[in-house]
């Protein structure tokens, strides 16, 4: 008898058993106590309906074959499409429902991210240490959008088109390629610095630019002070200013300066516009001969310079920039302090400052800096950055907890403060505030560098539009900078109204009277039109192509109807009245002679201002042309219309001129 | 029917009679290890061919296939844990085995033929440990399989061949993966079971020859005996299997990826040792000369060893020099696979276990 | 002394080998106390936390948009157009006087204008402005506004 | 060897073997259940299509499911758009009330019975119930009687 055999039924019972734990393990898995649960739920919540409830015990799954995916996230997640639990706790929760997307067909990993194949919480929602790619955080789950739907997103991801405005005004795309996107050169170019501003200025300036202008998309490099002072020095090479007394009148200057209405792109002592720098110390900042130059004509200076040419007389450009070297000082500034700093710039070292410029990469915002070669792009490729391996980002010494060590937690925390990681690394830090971060970082993640099948792509919001006038037109545009404020089919800014109807809108004369002496028609507007100094066949020009070009079909259409409306009669007028104060309570949000509301433009005089097709059309439906008008919406009778127009046509100023 | 095993004369103390024996303990001990090598065998041919129902050898399915397994299949990741495992303990197992019988310098005529045969069935379980390391396709698998080709490719002349052929291509890809497939689930099976038919039939017959007096007396009937000594044995190694198999599963990394490097990336570790030997000097020295003289002495053992004393027993004393080299051969083996599995970090520099890696 | 130690030691290895390399290498770090206590250099994006459900954080923006020129930010009914109206417009955080209306009541007001509930002609109509969806949202928004 | 008397030995050999048994058994069982798969690679044979009020009266192609939805007033009735012949898909002719294959000119009248040709067996209806979300949810696994409809 060996010893094997007297140990065989010891051995035979013990492998049995051990079969039944195995057996036992891989029943007993996490999923099913969620089924169980969720059956739990949902016989309590169809109690009394007619049906009995059906439920299978099991996995489920989501197989996209276009897309390669499969999710069986539902396995758990099993109330998804049941609206009854919309308000049970996770995972059961129902989804909310956005517009189409209907995961019978898009799955869920392909927008949240996680992997699908996994049926553990651990696993399928990660990051594990085999699976890195774990769910996104809700607030950048908007990057998955730009997948089928692009990245102008403006209404549907307000996060993800924020960011990816912010990619490009910020200039990250001046050192960061993205996805084929042309460069943006977003600073002033830097020649002849030497000329333009003070030593001890530029010295503060690089130290920290925000204490300077809050407002400054000019990142903080976080110079020391001898490196800034080397960088200045450096920048700073080349020969002074002429010296040219500027003599003006302080008085005549200032009034020209308020009439001209700078706030409403500068800032002045915390008041006014923020597309202009800050003007209320630009006094030590700038030599008055470059200011001089600057007002005269800015487009010469930097042609991208957003700020229009006024086409003031050298006169009052001498009285303006005196006023300014007179006023806009910086009055907190210590004259000791100042020229020690100079001093310090003076002693600065023009070789380290050029090193320094070139390690921090100024070429990838601001152009013609002599002495640097222009090379952009020295950020690495972003690409496919939103699907950078965890692998390749290094967290440096910080101990993050496994958990938080995903690809989003570390671009977020790159972006909120750049040199987090290690020592000495390039990124300058745009102190950026956690929305921003958060914007930036979502952009960032939609960068994946990846095709969805065509039958899932759906292009949706406005491209950028890529409008631009010729001719006379097109120079005065380029001389005023009108796109600034306004915006002419699609392309511009938001701070005035849209002109791409413009020449359908208003009235000839109105028009060239107030392109020579513009005053606001919203009584609420703090940004106003700027008095340009429009010359008389600039004024035709702007006038003609407005009547020609900018003009829609819908109200030229109307000029036979409205010729028949007789809007001169005076019982229409009257009954007009009726509608507007009585039955509409127009009055409500427009003024006319002062009385009535602020919210929408003032209707005294409109009968001089707008064409009667305009205003028929428009009360036809005031969301034909402005989308986002705060007008209500009245389904108004031709009659009323007919009356309604002849009422405010008709409205003149009390005032007697 | 009557029938006799190595064991079973040893248990009866027929051959060691008057022979000075060094430990009472180890006295003719074989503790089963060729059945359950055979046991091993076994499992690994029937977890594998179950495996095989659900497995696809396509660069874009492998993955997928071994995530259902892992997550949704009914028993899909107990049986390839024990298809792992078992494959793991095989290689050691089928080592121990050979030890064993080079301390009890059994390999000597008549059986310096299986002792080659054994020899081969050891580079053979190596092959198909291998070819078995890729398919589940991941990083692992991946980066695995690259540093093996490389050692291939260092070979001199036929290297780069070597590897293009093994390979199907230059890199690792699709034609990499069927072919691994092929080899580890067709070739080696086959040829390992004609092996180790051959292995068995020869012992039976090498041990009448060298215990003649084995016909006829001390015979033990078969059943229930030996059918239950042979079980138990069995039961022994799938019960250290199925343990194995209910505490630690089998590892699945990332998707296999060429663009991300694991840092640093590793051989299987039944050939770390191998990967730290090329990390010594010339690839031609270390993976190539040093390797297979050793292989060659290996085989040719039993026809260099002049002795003949010291047969049937372990270590016996007229044997000393054998066994010193022999020992000193298995701590050098296994000690590079212990360094390099865990003493080596980036850039294969060293680091202590509980050290941690600069990242980047 | 050695020889003796050989076999068993080859054993020993090998069976320490295997079941060192069966658990795998493995590098996750486990979140400890002390380390997130080295956190806040690292900052983890958390969801700004809001009171209001989804639907009245629609109707929160939606009212910013149109309402609150007239009814004022939070519903004081002081918007900087309110001075300008014949009646003042409706305190939506006055509780009594909201209690007043039923939800849809405050819909129709808001889809019909003040005439619906034959109030002042001041309180345009929305209802075409709007969609269903939206009013509803406003209405959830405008109750949270009497709440506290 | 003697098993006609009991002995604790043999008792424990008997256990011994009961064990042995039970352990094949076990893993030829384990092995059983593995074969058959728990999720499908397959368009699944219970799914959603759209809500009740997108089908008009009369006969509609669900062309992605190869199915027909047919709603006569409040009733919706899904059936096959597979010809039971040999898989083609299958038309429906309003003029003349009936389904018509374009392979080997089976017909099926409005109830799906073979009128003509070589096609084996009537079409099938699908149960079809009221998904939560309120969509249809066809469920291709259970044959109903065609006189079976949901009523919405």
């Amino acid at each position: 008898m060996s010893f094997f055999q007297r140990i065989f039924p010891i051995l035979a019972l013990l492998s049995f058993l051990l079969l039944i734990g195995l057996v036992w393990k891989d029943y007993d898995r996490p999923y099913l106590e969620y089924q169980r649960k969720f059956k739990a739920l949902l016989d309590q919540k169809s109690t009394g309906s007619s049906k009995p409830v059906e439920f299978g015990f099991g996995y489920r799954q989501r197989w996209s074959k276009e897309l390669g995916r499969v999710d069986r996230c539902e396995t758990c997640h099993l109330g998804l499409d049941d609206p009854r639990f919309k308000d049970a706790p996770q995972p059961f929760t129902t989804h909310p429902v956005i517009a189409e997307h209907a995961y019978e067909k898009f799955g869920c990993t392909e927008c949240h991210g996680g992997q699908g194949m996994a049926t553990t919480v651990e696993d399928a929602h990660g990051p594990t240490e085999n699976w890195n790619k774990a769910l996104y955080h809700d607030n950048f789950m908007e990057n998955s959008c730009s997948l089928c739907h692009g990245e102008y997103l403006q209404a549907q991801a307000p996060v993800l088109f924020r960011g990816q405005t912010m990619f490009f005004e910020y200039g990250c795309r001046g050192c960061h390629k993205a996805d084929g996107k042309a460069r943006t050169v977003t600073g002033p170019p830097l020649d002849e610095m030497s000329k333009r501003v003070k030593s001890d200025w530029l010295y503060r300036w690089l130290m920290g630019p925000k204490d300077y202008w809050p407002q400054t998309k000019m990142p903080d490099a976080k110079f020391t002070s001898q490196e800034a002072a080397d960088v200045s020095a450096f920048l700073l090479q080349g020969p002074g200013p002429k010296g040219q007394a500027i003599s003006g009148d302080a008085g005549p200057g200032k009034t020209t300066l308020l009439e001209s209405r700078c706030t409403t792109c500068h800032t002045i002592e915390g008041k006014g516009g923020k597309t202009g720098p800050e003007l209320s110390k630009v006094a030590s900042k700038a030599y008055p001969e470059r200011l001089f130059k600057v007002v005269k004509d800015p487009h010469a200076l930097w042609s991208d310079s957003k700020m229009p040419i006024f086409g003031f007389a050298d006169k009052d450009i001498n009285d303006i920039v005196t006023f300014m070297s007179q006023e806009y000082m910086d009055l907190d500034l210590n004259e000791n302090e100042a020229a020690r700093q100079a001093q310090l710039v003076a002693s600065g070292s023009k070789e380290r400052g050029k090193e320094l410029a070139v390690k921090q990469g100024c070429v990838g915002c601001h152009s013609k800096i002599e002495g640097v070669k222009e090379i952009g792009e020295l950020g690495p490729d972003m690409s496919t950055f939103g699907v950078v391996h965890i692998s390749l980002l290094d967290f440096g010494d910080i101990k993050v907890p496994f958990k938080e060590r995903t690809v989003p937690n570390w671009i977020y925390n790159k972006i909120k403060s750049p040199r987090l990681f290690k020592e000495g690394l390039k990124m300058p830090d745009y102190y950026f505030s956690a929305e921003e971060a958060t914007a930036i970082t979502t952009y960032t993640l939609s960068l994946k560098g990846k095709e969805v099948p065509a039958s899932y792509t759906l292009p949706l919001g406005e491209r950028p539009s890529d409008y631009a006038p010729q001719g006379a037109f097109g120079k005065i545009v380029d001389k005023y900078r009108c796109l600034v404020c306004h915006k002419i089919n699609g392309k511009g800014g938001e701070v005035a109204n849209d002109l791409s109807q413009e020449g359908s809108r208003v009235q000839e004369a109105w028009i060239k009277k107030f392109m020579k002496a513009p005053d606001t028609i919203r009584p609420m507007l703090e940004e106003r039109m700027p008095p340009f100094k429009i010359l008389d066949p600039e004024n035709d020009a702007i006038f003609a192509y407005c009547r020609t070009t900018l003009v829609t079909d819908k109200v030229e259409d109307l000029t036979g109807p409205v010729d028949k409306m007789a809007l001169g009669d005076p019982q229409i007028i009257r009954d007009g009245e009726k509608l507007y104060f009585e039955k509409y309570g127009c009055n409500a949000c427009h003024q006319i002679n002062q009385k009535g509301g602020l919210v929408g433009p003032d209707l005294t005089e409109t009968g001089k201002r707008l064409r009667p097709e305009w205003v028929v059309y428009y009360l036809h439906d005031p969301k034909a042309f402005v989308k986002r008008s705060v007008e209500p919406v009245y389904a108004l009778t031709d009659k009323e219309i007919q009356a309604l127009t002849a009422f405010v046509l008709s409205s003149r100023s009390s005032v007697t001129h | 029917m009557a029938l006799h095993t190595r064991n079973e004369t040893f248990e009866n103390g027929s051959a060691t009679s008057g022979i000075p024996v060094v430990s009472k303990w180890l006295e003719d001990k074989t503790f089963g290890l060729g059945l359950i090598n055979i046991s091993l065998f076994v499992i690994l041919n029937v977890t594998g061919i179950l495996l095989m129902f659900y497995y696809a050898a396509d660069t874009d399915r492998a993955y997928q296939d071994i995530k259902d397994l892992q997550f949704v299949i009914t028993f899909g990741a107990i049986f390839r844990n024990m298809h792992r495992w078992s494959a793991y303990a095989m290689i050691a197992l089928v080592f121990l085995h050979m030890s064993r019988v080079f301390y009890m310098a059994e390999y000597r005529r008549p059986r310096q033929l299986n002792w080659v045969i054994g020899w081969c069935l050891f580079l053979c379980t190596l092959i198909a440990s291998l070819t078995g390391y890729l398919l589940p396709w991941d990083q692992k698998a991946y980066w695995g399989m690259t540093i093996m080709s490389n050692v291939m490719a260092s070979a001199p002349i036929i290297g780069e061949k070597l590897k293009y052929v093994v390979l199907g291509g230059s890199e690792i890809g699709q034609n990499a993966l069927s072919r691994a497939f092929d080899l580890h689930v067709k070739v080696m099976p086959l040829i390992m079971s004609f092996l180790i038919a051959l292995h068995v039939i020869r012992n039976r017959t090498d041990d009448l020859i060298a215990n003649p007096q084995l016909h006829g007396d001390a015979e033990v009937s078969v059943w229930p005996n030996i059918i239950c000594r042979e079980l138990s044995k069995f039961f022994i190694i799938l019960i250290i299997i199925m343990v194995a198999a209910i505490l630690f599963g089998a590892p699945l990394e990332e998707e296999a990826n060429p663009s991300v490097t694991p840092i640093p990336a590793k051989a299987p570790w039944f050939f770390l040792g191998l990967q730290e030997l090329l990390s010594w000097g010339a690839p031609f020295w270390f993976a190539i000369v040093i390797p297979n003289m050793v292989l060659l002495f290996a085989f040719l053992v039993p026809y260099i060893e002049r002795g003949q004393t010291g047969g049937g027993v372990w270590l016996h004393p007229s044997r000393r020099l054998q066994n010193i080299l022999f020992t000193a051969f298995v701590t050098v083996a296994i000690g590079l696979i212990i360094l390099g599995a865990f003493f080596r970090g980036p850039a294969w520099r060293f680091y202590w276990p509980w050290e941690s890696w600069p990242l980047h | 002394m050695l020889l003796r130690l050989g076999p068993t030691l080859t054993l020993f290895a090998a069976l320490s080998l295997f079941f060192l390399t069966a658990t795998g290498s493995s590098i996750a770090v486990a979140a400890s106390s002390e380390e997130r206590a080295q956190l806040p250099l690292f900052e983890v994006p958390h969801k700004p936390e809001s009171t209001l459900t989804a639907s009245e954080q629609r109707g929160a923006n939606l009212y910013a948009y149109y309402c609150a020129v007239c009814h004022g930010k939070n519903g004081e009914g002081d918007g900087f157009n309110s001075s300008q109206l014949s009646t003042p417009p409706a305190k939506h955080d006055d509780a009594t006087f909201m209690s007043t209306f039923s939800d849809v009541d405050v819909a129709k007001a808001i889809k019909g204008g003040g005439p619906a509930l034959g109030r002042s002609t001041d309180m345009p109509p929305w209802g075409r402005v709007l969609t269903d969806r939206e009013v509803s949202d406003l209405v959830a928004f405008v109750r949270t506004l009497s709440k506290q | 060897m003697s098993a006609d008397k009991f002995t604790r030995r043999n008792f424990l050999a008997g256990v011994g073997w009961l064990a042995t048994l039970g352990t094949f058994g076990g893993l030829t069982a384990a092995s059983a259940r593995y074969l058959f798969p728990n999720v499908l690679y397959e368009p699944p044979l219970e799914f959603k299509i759209a809500l009740p009020e997108e089908y008009p009266e009369g006969v509609t192609f669900v062309a992605a499911k190869r199915i027909f939805v047919i709603r006569e007033q409040n009733l919706i009735k899904v059936v096959s758009g597979v010809c039971t012949h040999i898989g083609c898909t299958i038309r429906w002719s309003d003029e003349r009330n009936r389904f018509e294959c374009p392979c080997h000119g089976t017909m099926f009248s409005a109830n799906g019975a073979v009128t003509a040709g070589p096609a084996p067996k009537p079409l099938p209806w699908y149960e079809v119930s009221l998904a939560p979300d309120g969509r249809l949810l066809v469920n291709e696994r259970q044959i109903v009687p065609f006189q079976q409809a949901l009523t919405v």
